[in-house]
């Protein structure tokens, strides 16, 4: 399939760094999935849908950049959706985002609601003007944040503010961030015994996106995390590379 | 009736059946390369490696087209220093591992030949279609496939394939040229030279704008190939392009090929190693034939 | 907005839209051209024509495969003494007739223009991958392309378009020949070499053995080869290969494609010719657009 | 797609010309639709399918007698079922078969008979020996033979045995056999004001069978035989070449 054309309906400045784009077509997605997107001349990069018919970017590099810059009549190409999406299961939810991580649980949070699932989000970032979609995840469930420089809700890791839960109430973790708190809270469920009850949504370096070439695999089963994943129960995660190392687009191994 | 024999010895190497993943699919780690050895092929073949880093073509660097994939990737590696590593890793599954490389100047192969350690075979890609200095670049002169391939054997201590583009107006000469230099086998075929427009916005898709084709739209061209190669040469040759079926593993060994590679098919299916070899053994014990029975069969129907 | 204007001028023939029926197909006869000719298309190619009969390869010689046709018809032909009664017929229907003719020395293709009346351009087949002395046989070789080109172009009061085969190391070559030797424009691409096997019986399915293959697996080198020709000649690239969607013809057009020929796809369906040339007017018309502002868009999207 | 395999289960002869091949499987088709059969090294050719499991080959040339001659577990290549086929219609039917042009006429009549109409048939041959399925078109309806030399039945052509019906009776005639007795038929239904209720089966050379090449086109109106036909109504042939001529292999025009 060639990159479908979507046309940008709606910019939302979400924070100073974060931008969601609305665009003109609902891809047919799970949450959890992720779009190629192609910014004609610049780049493609893989972004998870933050709604059916939006993603939500942060800045760090000329893609993203582009991206962020965009305005309504502008557009990029799409292809996929692709990757495996959430497992949607349990009761009682604990939602982990750090950063723009939040940008694939937001639409989990939406349809776990639809469930009638009970759902604490703990929504981290830097400073409390980066804490993305606080007011939607609201909606669905009860949220704490963290912030690094404790400028909102908890002054802290987020892990600080789960030691606040009785972790063993919850049927399920959902996480998605930045891969040094992904593996902290990996860590910490694992000390509860609860790396099964957890799913991670992981990033990688993609190419092809649909499993063929092998860039984004991890150690040490050769799971691809366009394909395989990007979701992972946390008991397949605990020994492998995660917040170890990653490699980059020559397929060097990179320290975290 | 005997159970026929999927197992072979190809160029020397010891492999359980003749399915071999093909270069550059998902042979970037050695933890990936370990999985696919797992899985039921006969021997995996690594993503192609070079004497230094390269990062690739910018995305978009793969596409699905109706009949196949585009791809550009542009031959990304971390360079052979990086990658003995991996290939100890990959060498942990109990298959082959042929180590596929690439590089511009003879001289070039023989120093990654001579830098990685445990390799049990060298695939030499002198066929990719869509490297400016690499791969077909070189690989479309007879003279050069000869240097290079003498090179490689002068250093190497284990078997030499040579994969061969088909981007050329006749790949047996340049089959011959690899036959000339020692090759102990060749390979056929990588991609076809592609190239897919998105009419939304006139640009060219992949980001290096044209790549190879492969997929089922190539398989009747790499049957072709095949066919004329193993009618020229006195070497093995191994069949490549577009086989996502058990009946076109029987198709590309009928037409000549020792063995089959796959590389596009594993998009739609992460089984297919086993699922082929398991079919291949079927159809030969309903029939009471051997490998041996089918490999080149078509050059025997024919009123020459 | 104005409406889009689908007719255009090629090489000096006027025609009501840039979608051409494509040769070897449905070409044989007269009736048959004129048949098409009334189901709106812009212009019709007869099959091709040489100096004496030719009875073609042995059946089987179509068959249809996951991607595409693959045929060795092998250029059956009444000879161009018989083919003027089918000529004139043809040329009942209100469109130009393009007459694409084969031989393997200049003075046959002289022999055939001089005894053909009424042709509105001639197309020299230099390009048919299944023939021992004919098409590709001749087309792989530059001097001999400029030297039949320039034979036709000195014998021809028409234009004489070239078509030119992708089983080549590089097609520029082949176009820069055809363009010295004078041709009005290249057509690019006709059927890749390939082969298929029945693995009932190990035969290969063709009667030639071999043939070429065209349809939807084709395109992606098609689009390559038109983008290529386009960027290094002065001359007209009319683009064929596996257009069977408007989508399609819309990207050989952005390739760099004056007008496309189509052939394989006439299998599915019958009422491809009006069915494109009617979605590229809507496709131009909702983006206000002209042929013009499409054709060799997508090398202008490119950071040279 | 490519050919599929069939395996001769059973060998009948005929006529000391015609032989039926039945074999393992059963092509989906319907009457008058035909099959390109590949025999192996020596040619591939159109044959009606006369059972659902069989054709019926009357020996003329190279590809004919190797057929002929094959035996229980021999096998052939199958493209198809091809081309269009009877349409089914009307209570009143003349069924008018020459030669080895019975082949298609014999399923035909089974299908008719099932939907019971009633059924005439004019079985013709060169003699009385060459009369193909006499017995078994015997079962579907009121049979007459004719033959050239008077062995069997009427004597002479089947045209003469058409006189002895009132045609205006039959609400529609299936016709096919020798193409100048299809055209003598053909014109006999027009001075009758009946050609739009015939419908005949034609032969031409085919090399594709799929309606791409051209080679079996006919004048005047550029029809495909392999893919409009091989039926067409008795109309839209008055005009044609139909027993005027037709062309050879290489398209040069041949005159009957
Ligand atoms: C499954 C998945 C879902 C993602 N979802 C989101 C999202 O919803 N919102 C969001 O802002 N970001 C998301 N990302 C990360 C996003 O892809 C990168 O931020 C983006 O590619 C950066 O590109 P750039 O050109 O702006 O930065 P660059 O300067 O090119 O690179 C900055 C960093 O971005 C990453 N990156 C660059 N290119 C790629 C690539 N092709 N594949 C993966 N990572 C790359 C690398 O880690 C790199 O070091 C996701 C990544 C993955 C794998
Ligand atoms: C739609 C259709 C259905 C047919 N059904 C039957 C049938 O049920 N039984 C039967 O006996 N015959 C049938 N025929 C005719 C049959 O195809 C020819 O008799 C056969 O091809 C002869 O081949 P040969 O090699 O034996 O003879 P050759 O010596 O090759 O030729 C003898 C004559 O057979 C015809 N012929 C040869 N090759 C072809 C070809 N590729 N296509 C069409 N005609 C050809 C030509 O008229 C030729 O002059 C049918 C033909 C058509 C078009
Ligand atoms: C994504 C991708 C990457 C590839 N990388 C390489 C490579 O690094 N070296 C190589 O020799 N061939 C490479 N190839 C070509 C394949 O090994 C193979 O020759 C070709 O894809 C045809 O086989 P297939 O149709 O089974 O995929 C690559 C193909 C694809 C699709
Ligand atoms: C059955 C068949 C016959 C053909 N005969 C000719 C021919 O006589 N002369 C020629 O130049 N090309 C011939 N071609 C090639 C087509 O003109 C065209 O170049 C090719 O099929 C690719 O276009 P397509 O994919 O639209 O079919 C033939 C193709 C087919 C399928
Ligand atoms: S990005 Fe290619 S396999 Fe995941
Ligand atoms: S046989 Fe090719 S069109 Fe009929």
């Amino acid at each position: 399939m060639k990159p479908v054309n979507a046309v940008i309906k709606e910019v939302i400045k979400e924070t100073p760094t974060i931008t969601t784009l609305i665009f003109d077509i609902k891809p047919d997605a799970i949450p959890g999935q992720f779009v190629m997107v192609w910014i004609r001349g610049v780049d493609e990069v893989p972004m998870a849908l933050s709604h059916p018919n939006s993603i939500t970017v942060q800045r760090v590099g000329d893609a993203s950049e582009t991206l962020s810059n965009m305005k309504p009549g502008d557009s990029i190409g799409l292809r996929g959706p692709f990757g495996n999406g959430f497992e949607l299961t349990g009761q009682r939810i604990m939602i982990i985002a750090g950063g723009v991580g939040a940008a694939p649980l937001l639409p989990l949070a939406h349809q776990l609601r639809l469930r009638d699932a009970k759902i604490s989000i703990l929504l981290g970032a830097k400073t409390s003007k980066e804490l993305l979609f606080e007011e939607q995840f609201s909606r669905s469930g009860e949220l704490k944040a963290a912030t690094d420089d404790g400028s909102k809700g908890y002054h802290g890791v987020i892990t600080g503010l789960m030691d606040k839960y009785d972790l063993n109430s919850f049927d399920m973790f959902y996480v998605c961030g930045p891969e040094m708190m992904m593996r902290a809270v990996l860590d910490m469920l694992h000390v509860n015994g609860l790396e099964n009850r957890s799913q991670f949504s992981l990033h990688r370096y993609f190419k092809c996106g649909i499993g063929v070439c092998g860039s984004c695999t991890i150690d040490p089963w050769g799971l691809r995390v366009c394909k395989d994943g990007p979701v992972f129960y946390g008991d397949i995660l605990l020994n492998s590379e995660l917040g170890k190392y990653h490699r980059d687009v020559t397929g060097k191994k990179i320290m975290f | 009736m005997t159970q026929p024999e999927l197992s072979i010895e190809l160029t020397g190497l010891g492999m359980k059946n003749p399915v071999i993943l093909a270069a550059g699919i998902l042979g970037t780690t050695g933890a990936s390369l370990k999985r696919i050895a797992g899985s039921g092929v006969g021997a995996v073949i690594t993503k192609s490696i070079g004497t230094i880093p390269e990062k690739g073509h910018p995305n978009p660097s793969l596409v699905a087209l109706e009949c196949g994939l585009l791809n550009a990737m542009g031959l990304p590696n971390p360079s052979y220093k990086e990658f003995n590593d991996e290939l100890a890793t990959a060498k942990e599954g109990d298959v082959p591992v042929i180590v596929s490389i690439f590089g511009s100047h003879p001289d070039e192969f023989s120093e990654i030949i001579e830098g990685l350690e445990g390799a049990d075979a060298f695939e030499l890609n002198l066929s990719c279609p869509h490297s400016q200095q690499y791969g077909a670049a070189v690989g479309t002169d007879p003279v050069l496939v000869e240097k290079i391939t003498k090179a490689a054997k002068t250093t190497a201590s284990v078997p030499i394939w040579v994969k061969l583009t088909p981007n050329v107006t006749d790949i047996v000469t340049i089959g011959e040229a690899a036959s000339r230099g020692g090759a102990d086998a060749v390979v056929a075929i990588n991609t076809i030279r592609s190239m897919a427009i998105d009419i939304h916005s006139g640009y060219p898709i992949l980001g290096n704008l044209y790549g190879g084709l492969s997929g089922a739209a190539i398989r009747p061209v790499a049957v072709k190939c095949v066919y004329d190669l193993y009618r020229a040469l006195d070497i093995p040759v191994i069949g490549v392009g577009g086989v996502s079926k058990w009946e076109d593993a029987v198709e590309m060994m009928m037409a000549g090929a020792s063995a089959v590679q796959i590389g596009s098919a594993i998009y739609d299916n992460f089984t297919i190693f086993s699922e082929i070899s398991e079919a291949l053994f079927t159809f030969l014990k309903s029939r009471d034939l051997n490998l041996g029975d089918i490999i080149g069969i078509a050059h025997k129907k024919v009123k020459q």
